[in-house]
């Protein structure tokens, strides 16, 4: 199948989204569709798959002039799209997931589950996954849900397959994975758009890579006649010095020490230690329980055993507001469930943690509000016409921004930053390590959970790796290397 | 395929029962009106001095909640049933299944529209109607401006003592407008106070029971115009026998529910004694005014 | 092949069994407490009787299941019962087929629900608001109607009176109703495609929209269930009485919910069972009838049932932790 | 297409003026509109009785606001109403200090909101149930209490009696009471930490939660406040009524709600303003005072009433586009 995209423009209200992008994907390539935050990729995608409705420009599928009017049609003509925000339904099964709107019915209209069983068990078992089909989608992590997406996908025999993101929320085993399934798609002449933030997966797998920019297409070329600096250049407009900046942080005494953190069934004896002006990142495999530490020593969740220690005194924490108070701050994996109120303004987004402080007798003082949250933002460069402009209408990436000025905002002596890049772009991507950087300088102490490998490398003055629910090992910066914490993720010593 | 209260079971002679060892069911139409809460003493009052055992159900004005109140009663194989419908059309099947059940009935205050009952102890609704009509007619003068308040719409009462109401004044007074207020008595108060701007030469108010007629008489308080308009009431209420004594509320048709009640269980007694009981008990009715 | 992705979580976990045996469990235990208090309860004379009894608000309940599943609710239910039975019953006096009347009523109810269900999807209003609007108009039309007067000479034709005051093979044609009703729901809901569109929606909306489900076409088919289910409700009722009363079905949504949500269903939308629903109107008229039978005066009554309804749903919270 | 091609971004977007300015338009077309048909409408005298009878549904719409901008309901305010009243009611009767009684009857109230709050947050209840079932329970104990009859002989007191039908400066002074609350609420809401939280906790409460709110604490409270607003509405109609009445507030909760909505607090949380709500409440009052005073009938009243409603919230959704 081929498709021919023309001068596509797009507007939501006043803001003109796309203003005219051409693209064009054929039969058996890997297409990658890269560009900053709100440059529009998904938007074009959207158009393609019948969710949006372009304003002007023209759509030819194999050679036809056409357009579908919903996603259902574009699938159903051989168009799937596996979105950047998953689609899942969290209090329904892994099986009822994967075939909704389009359950296997006999003429009578009853749903065929064995039939569907059957069909969902052999797809896994290409995607080299074992998910449990009558499980709650609820109970899977992030990383599951997007094998899941991926999975619902391929069932579809579709020609054509966007991938937005699809490996954001998994780690190096999976991607892995994914990469063959691609590899096998190509060759049966399936055409992939793959649109990733990550520069050195789509060195990795794309044929062609098209460059989008503030709603243009600037550029399209063959990838193995361009280079890495090339497509960053053109996404940004300018060239990046290097990748992850340098880090000058004098390391302190001990700020934050665990000991012996346990949660039944989900990890047992985690101690680890955290220094002024370090960064210590936590490495592991897709749901090793990262994210479950986290939470729990932060008082989200509750913890059955263990002792929390901050500048070597004793703390408990039984809920979020006890852990702010004493001075740690968490940058939630989640940042649209859990990390911002999309309606509401960046200022009250910025000052929700905070709000007590702004208040004289339970009065707001706004204006004192409002200047924090400009200097916040400012200091960020969050992306935005001002400080009342909704989260809802913000990139990716100055969302994330605006959550990190929030932890940011309380002055935190311990953050912690659970996959703080996901989904940013590669120049937000700098700016938010930059930030770390100048935190840690500050002398914060900083715990950074990541599924990035490189970035993790790249950031972190320590490594921790988790192997299911437990420390596997502890690898400082001049020893670490991606085969030594793949080895300790895996369970190998 | 059958229905129920098909085959009536023949009331032969009645097989005398003494008084203790007697076990009625009752069923009241609404609780949260102290009209049928004097209805009920009126009824357990006698019982207790009989020693009668009573089962006693209330139907929270919902005509189906008492079909199935019924039902319960009937399961619990009561002698004998009285009952205070809420609607007297709605209750025809329960009184038909009691029949079948070959239970007799005894209804209090409101009718039933079909099948076989022992009595009915009532007084006259739309008689009372008309007393109302007429007093107004005599203190305010002929064609004086009237209002009605309605009880719940779609109830006996409201229907009767409206048709009772209307009967006469249609000839004696000028009725300007006539608004449900439910029996209730906020609601007799707003609907009362927009009466009075939408009309504010009304001289006189009949509402259909005490309990809105003393919300009215709290609206023509605030308007300051107590004494210039006069207000009839229904039913005699202890509330409202107190608001006649102090001059606010200018008459009430009296009814004597706790009498109501002693006349139907002793009409049950009576029964069970093997007397024979008139078709219609009339409960007395008395216009009860102030001086 | 990579061991690292399984969910340690399995199948069959037994708390999950424990929540779903909640409800039953509530209904066992009342059951048992008020045999123990007074025998009678258990007759097969008794328990008939409180079938038929639960059956209406059942039939209500069941389609308010689907109406809650897709996360919305049907406060209208008892005045579209009321003036689906007004309709019925004005027809029948003024000479019409009883059994026409019956299937004019069914399709008015259809009719009333789906004017909820275009509020909802095409006026885009808050499914409570909008069966809050029109339960206040219902219920006027239905007064303007009746002008607030029952409608009675209803009852001559045998079918009629059968569907409320029928039995077959000594079970009370009302609860045959529920049986069957039951049962289609049942399929509908767990069975076929419909269902599970059904419980898309409630749990995930936009999801289901980009699944391709019209997801206003299902809403508003839910909808119509709820307004058809509460005329069928209102048919048994207004057989029963009958005559048609102006009043009927007042603030009947209240047990339906309570119903649907003893039973387990999700008042959030994307979880719910119609056995559960089933059992959650069995605990409420349970409830009804054993107080009844123990003589519980009304107003004790009300405290009861409101304390009963907090612990069951209590109960369910733990279990399903 | 799906729904969210809106931008809903800038503070000082026209259309949200617009959208705020959408109930007020409602409200002054309908005043207009009775006014024309019958001009004794904007008589000085008929204002102030209708802001009379507005003021306790406003009081209550003003605490179910923050119990809807959480994205929660209660369903209980008006059986808290009649429980506050009753036991205030009691103790004046039976010899206590008016004074007290009244503030024995706002504690009621607070007390009663709070257990709804903890029965929420505390047992993890949907709101609509855990209130649905105080409802209940609130309602059977005012009627256990009161044994179904009023409370009278409780109007000696000037203070008691001034509550609800005196007048301060020729203005009612239940309306006095409704201008403090608003003014009180108003900074409680929009000016100061609590209000802020209350927004952020219906806007998303987990993310509330995780920036160190205390959720329960707030809701808590809020439920509390609902309590409260309702005890004073209870204690006006008390003191207007000269006595407490088992059956006092039934169904106000749906007025109540109907105001909130109406003001353009939307029903799924996390939006909203009182300001909204004290038009909402003005508009429901006007519909009743107007549609007397126009003779228009209780039944057709009813239906009026509900299209209303669905204009009000139509044209508002329209304006919010
Ligand atoms: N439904 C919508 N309504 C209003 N604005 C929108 C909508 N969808 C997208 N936008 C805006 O369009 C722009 C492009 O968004 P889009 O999601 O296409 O970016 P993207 O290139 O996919 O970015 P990212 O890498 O962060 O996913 C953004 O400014 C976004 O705020
Ligand atoms: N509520 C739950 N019920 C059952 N299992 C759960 C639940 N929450 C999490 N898990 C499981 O616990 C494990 C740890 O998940 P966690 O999210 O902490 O992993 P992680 O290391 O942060 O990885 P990820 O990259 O997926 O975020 C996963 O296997 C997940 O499926
Ligand atoms: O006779 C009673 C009383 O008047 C009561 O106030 C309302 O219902 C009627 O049936
Ligand atoms: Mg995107
Ligand atoms: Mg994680």
């Amino acid at each position: 199948m081929e498709v021919k995209m023309t001068g596509i423009r797009k507007s939501f209200g006043s803001n003109s989204v796309l203003r005219g992008v051409d693209f064009d994907i054929q039969a058996g390539e890997v297409h990658a569709l890269m560009g900053e935050n709100g440059a529009g990729k998904s938007t074009l995608m959207n158009i393609l798959t019948g969710l949006h409705k372009e304003d002007a420009g023209e759509i030819v599928i194999n050679g036809e002039n056409k357009r579908f009017d919903n996603p259902k049609e574009a699938e159903e003509n051989g168009v799937s799209f596996i979105h950047q925000e998953m689609n899942t339904w969290p209090e329904m099964t892994v099986l009822e997931n994967l075939f909704i709107g389009k359950e296997l019915k006999n003429k009578m209209g009853w749903v065929k589950t064995k039939e569907m069983r059957t069909l969902a068990e052999a797809t896994f078992a290409d995607l080299g996954v074992q998910i449990e089909l009558d499980e709650d989608v609820k109970k899977l992590s992030v990383g599951q849900q997007q094998m899941i997406e991926i999975a619902k996908s391929l069932m579809t025999n579709a020609q054509v397959i966007i991938m937005d993101e699809p490996t954001a929320a998994l780690t190096e085993r999976e991607i892995e994975m994914l990469f063959k399934i691609i590899h096998t798609l190509k060759t049966k002449n399936v055409a992939i758009i793959y649109i990733s933030h990550r520069m050195e997966e789509i060195f990795k797998i794309s044929d062609r890579i098209t460059v989008m920019r503030d709603g243009v297409s600037i550029d399209t070329s063959l990838t193995k006649e361009t280079t890495n600096d090339d497509v960053v250049r053109k996404m940004v407009g300018r060239d990046l010095e290097d990748y992850y900046p340098k880090k000058h942080s004098k390391i302190g005494e001990v700020v934050f020490e665990t000991k012996g953190l346990t949660k039944e069934n989900r990890f047992e004896n985690i101690s680890f230690t955290v220094k002024a002006g370090e960064i210590v990142g936590f490495s592991g495999l897709m749901g090793a329980g990262r994210t479950e530490i986290m939470r729990s020593l932060f008082g989200i969740d509750e913890l059955d055993q263990g002792e929390i220690y901050l500048e070597g005194e004793k703390i408990t924490i039984k809920n979020p507001s006890m852990a702010i108070a004493k001075g740690i701050g968490f940058l939630t994996e989640n940042r649209k469930e859990e990390g911002l109120i999309l309606d509401y303004s960046i200022r009250d987004n910025i000052s929700l943690p905070s709000i007590d402080g702004f208040s004289k007798k339970g009065l707001i003082d706004t204006h004192a509000e409002s200047d924090f949250a400009k200097l916040l933002m400012e200091r960020l460069h969050v992306k935005a016409e001002d400080q009342f402009d909704s989260v809802s209408s913000l990139s990716g990436g100055n969302q994330q921004k605006v959550v990190l000025a929030k932890w940011i905002g309380i002055g935190s002596k311990v953050l912690i930053l659970d996959e703080p890049t996901r989904g940013v772009d590669v120049g937000a991507k700098r700016e938010i390590y930059q930030l770390m950087n100048e935190l840690a300088d500050r002398g914060v102490a900083i715990i950074m959970v990541s599924s990035d490998l490189p970035e993790i490398l790249g950031v972190s003055d320590r490594v921790i790796v988790i192997h299911e629910g437990h420390v596997a090992g502890e690898l400082a910066k001049t020893e670490a290397t991606e085969e030594k914490i793949m080895k300790l993720a895996t369970g190998g010593y | 395929a059958t229905l129920e209260g098909e085959n009536t079971t023949e009331s032969g002679p009645v097989e005398e029962k003494d008084t203790a060892e007697l076990v009625v069911g009752v069923s009241i139409s609404t609780l949260n009106n102290p009209f049928f809460i004097s209805l009920e003493e009126g009824i357990t009052d006698l019982a207790d001095e009989q020693g009668t055992t009573v089962k006693s159900v209330d139907a929270q004005d919902d005509t189906a909640k008492q079909t199935n109140d019924i039902d319960d009663l009937i399961q619990q194989g009561v002698d004998i049933l009285l009952i205070n419908p809420v609607d007297s059309s709605a209750i025809t099947p329960a009184v038909e299944s009691a029949n079948a059940a070959g239970i007799p009935v005894i209804t209090i205050d409101r009718s039933s529209d079909g099948g076989q009952v022992v009595t009915l102890v009532a007084s006259d609704n739309v008689e009372g109607g008309e007393m109302a009509a007429e007093y107004i007619a005599e203190i305010s003068g002929t064609d004086a401006n009237t209002v009605q308040l309605e009880g719940v719409p779609g109830a006996s009462a409201t229907r009767e003592r409206g048709e009772g109401f209307t009967n006469v004044a249609e000839k004696s007074l000028n009725v300007v407008d006539s608004q449900t207020a439910n029996f209730d008595r906020a609601e007799g108060l707003t609907v009362m106070e927009n009466m009075l701007q939408s009309n504010p030469e009304i001289q006189a108010v009949f509402a259909q029971n005490d309990e809105m007629a003393l919300g009215a008489i709290q609206a023509i308080q605030s308007a300051g115009k107590t004494g210039e308009i006069q207000v009839v009431g229904f039913d005699g209420t202890e509330d409202g026998i107190k608001a006649v004594e102090a001059g606010t509320l200018s008459a009430t048709v009296a009814q004597q529910p706790s009498e109501m009640g002693k006349l139907a269980m002793q009409a049950a007694f009576d029964y069970f004694a093997g007397e024979t009981i008139e078709e219609y008990i009339a409960s007395p009715l008395e216009l009860v005014k102030g001086e | 092949m990579i061991q690292t992705d399984t969910v340690k979580t399995k199948k069959r976990n037994p708390k999950d069994y424990m929540g779903k045996l909640g409800p039953l469990l509530a209904l066992v235990v009342l059951v048992i407490l008020v045999t123990v208090v007074n025998p009678g309860f258990i007759s097969p004379n008794n328990l008939l009787n409180l079938l038929r009894q639960v059956s209406t608000n059942a039939l209500i309940a069941f389609g308010m299941t689907f109406v809650i599943i897709t996360g919305g609710i049907d406060l209208s239910v008892g005045s579209t019962l009321a003036l689906s039975s007004a309709l019925m019953a004005g027809a029948i006096a003024s000479g019409l087929d009883p059994i026409l009347a019956m299937v004019l009523s069914l399709f008015a109810g259809t009719a009333f629900g789906a004017v909820n269900g275009l509020l909802i999807t095409k006026g885009k209003m808050a499914p409570f608001i909008a069966t809050l609007a029109t339960m206040t108009i219902y219920r006027g039309l239905t007064l303007v109607y009746t002008n607030g007067n029952p409608i009675t000479g209803i009852g001559d034709s045998f079918i009629f009176k059968f569907v409320g005051r029928g039995y077959l093979f000594g079970i009370p044609f009302p609860v045959v109703l529920m049986i069957i009703s039951f049962i289609l729901l049942y399929i509908l809901l767990h069975k076929m495609t419909f269902g599970r569109k059904t419980f898309a929606i409630g749990g995930n909306e936009k999801a289901a929209f980009i699944a391709g489900i019209k997801n206003d076409r299902i809403k508003t088919g839910i909808y119509a269930i709820s307004g058809l289910m509460a005329s069928l409700a209102g048919i048994i009722i207004t057989s029963r009485l009958d005559s048609a009363q102006p009043t009927a079905g007042t603030s009947y949504e209240m047990d339906a919910i309570a119903s649907v949500v003893l039973g387990g269903t999700s008042l959030s939308g994307g979880r719910g069972r119609l056995v559960g629903t089933l059992i959650g109107a069995l605990i409420i008229g349970t409830l009804n009838n054993g107080m009844n039978l123990l003589g519980i005066s009304s107003f004790y009554q009300q405290v009861v049932k409101g304390i009963v309804i907090i612990i069951a749903v209590l109960l369910d919270r733990k279990n399903k932790k």
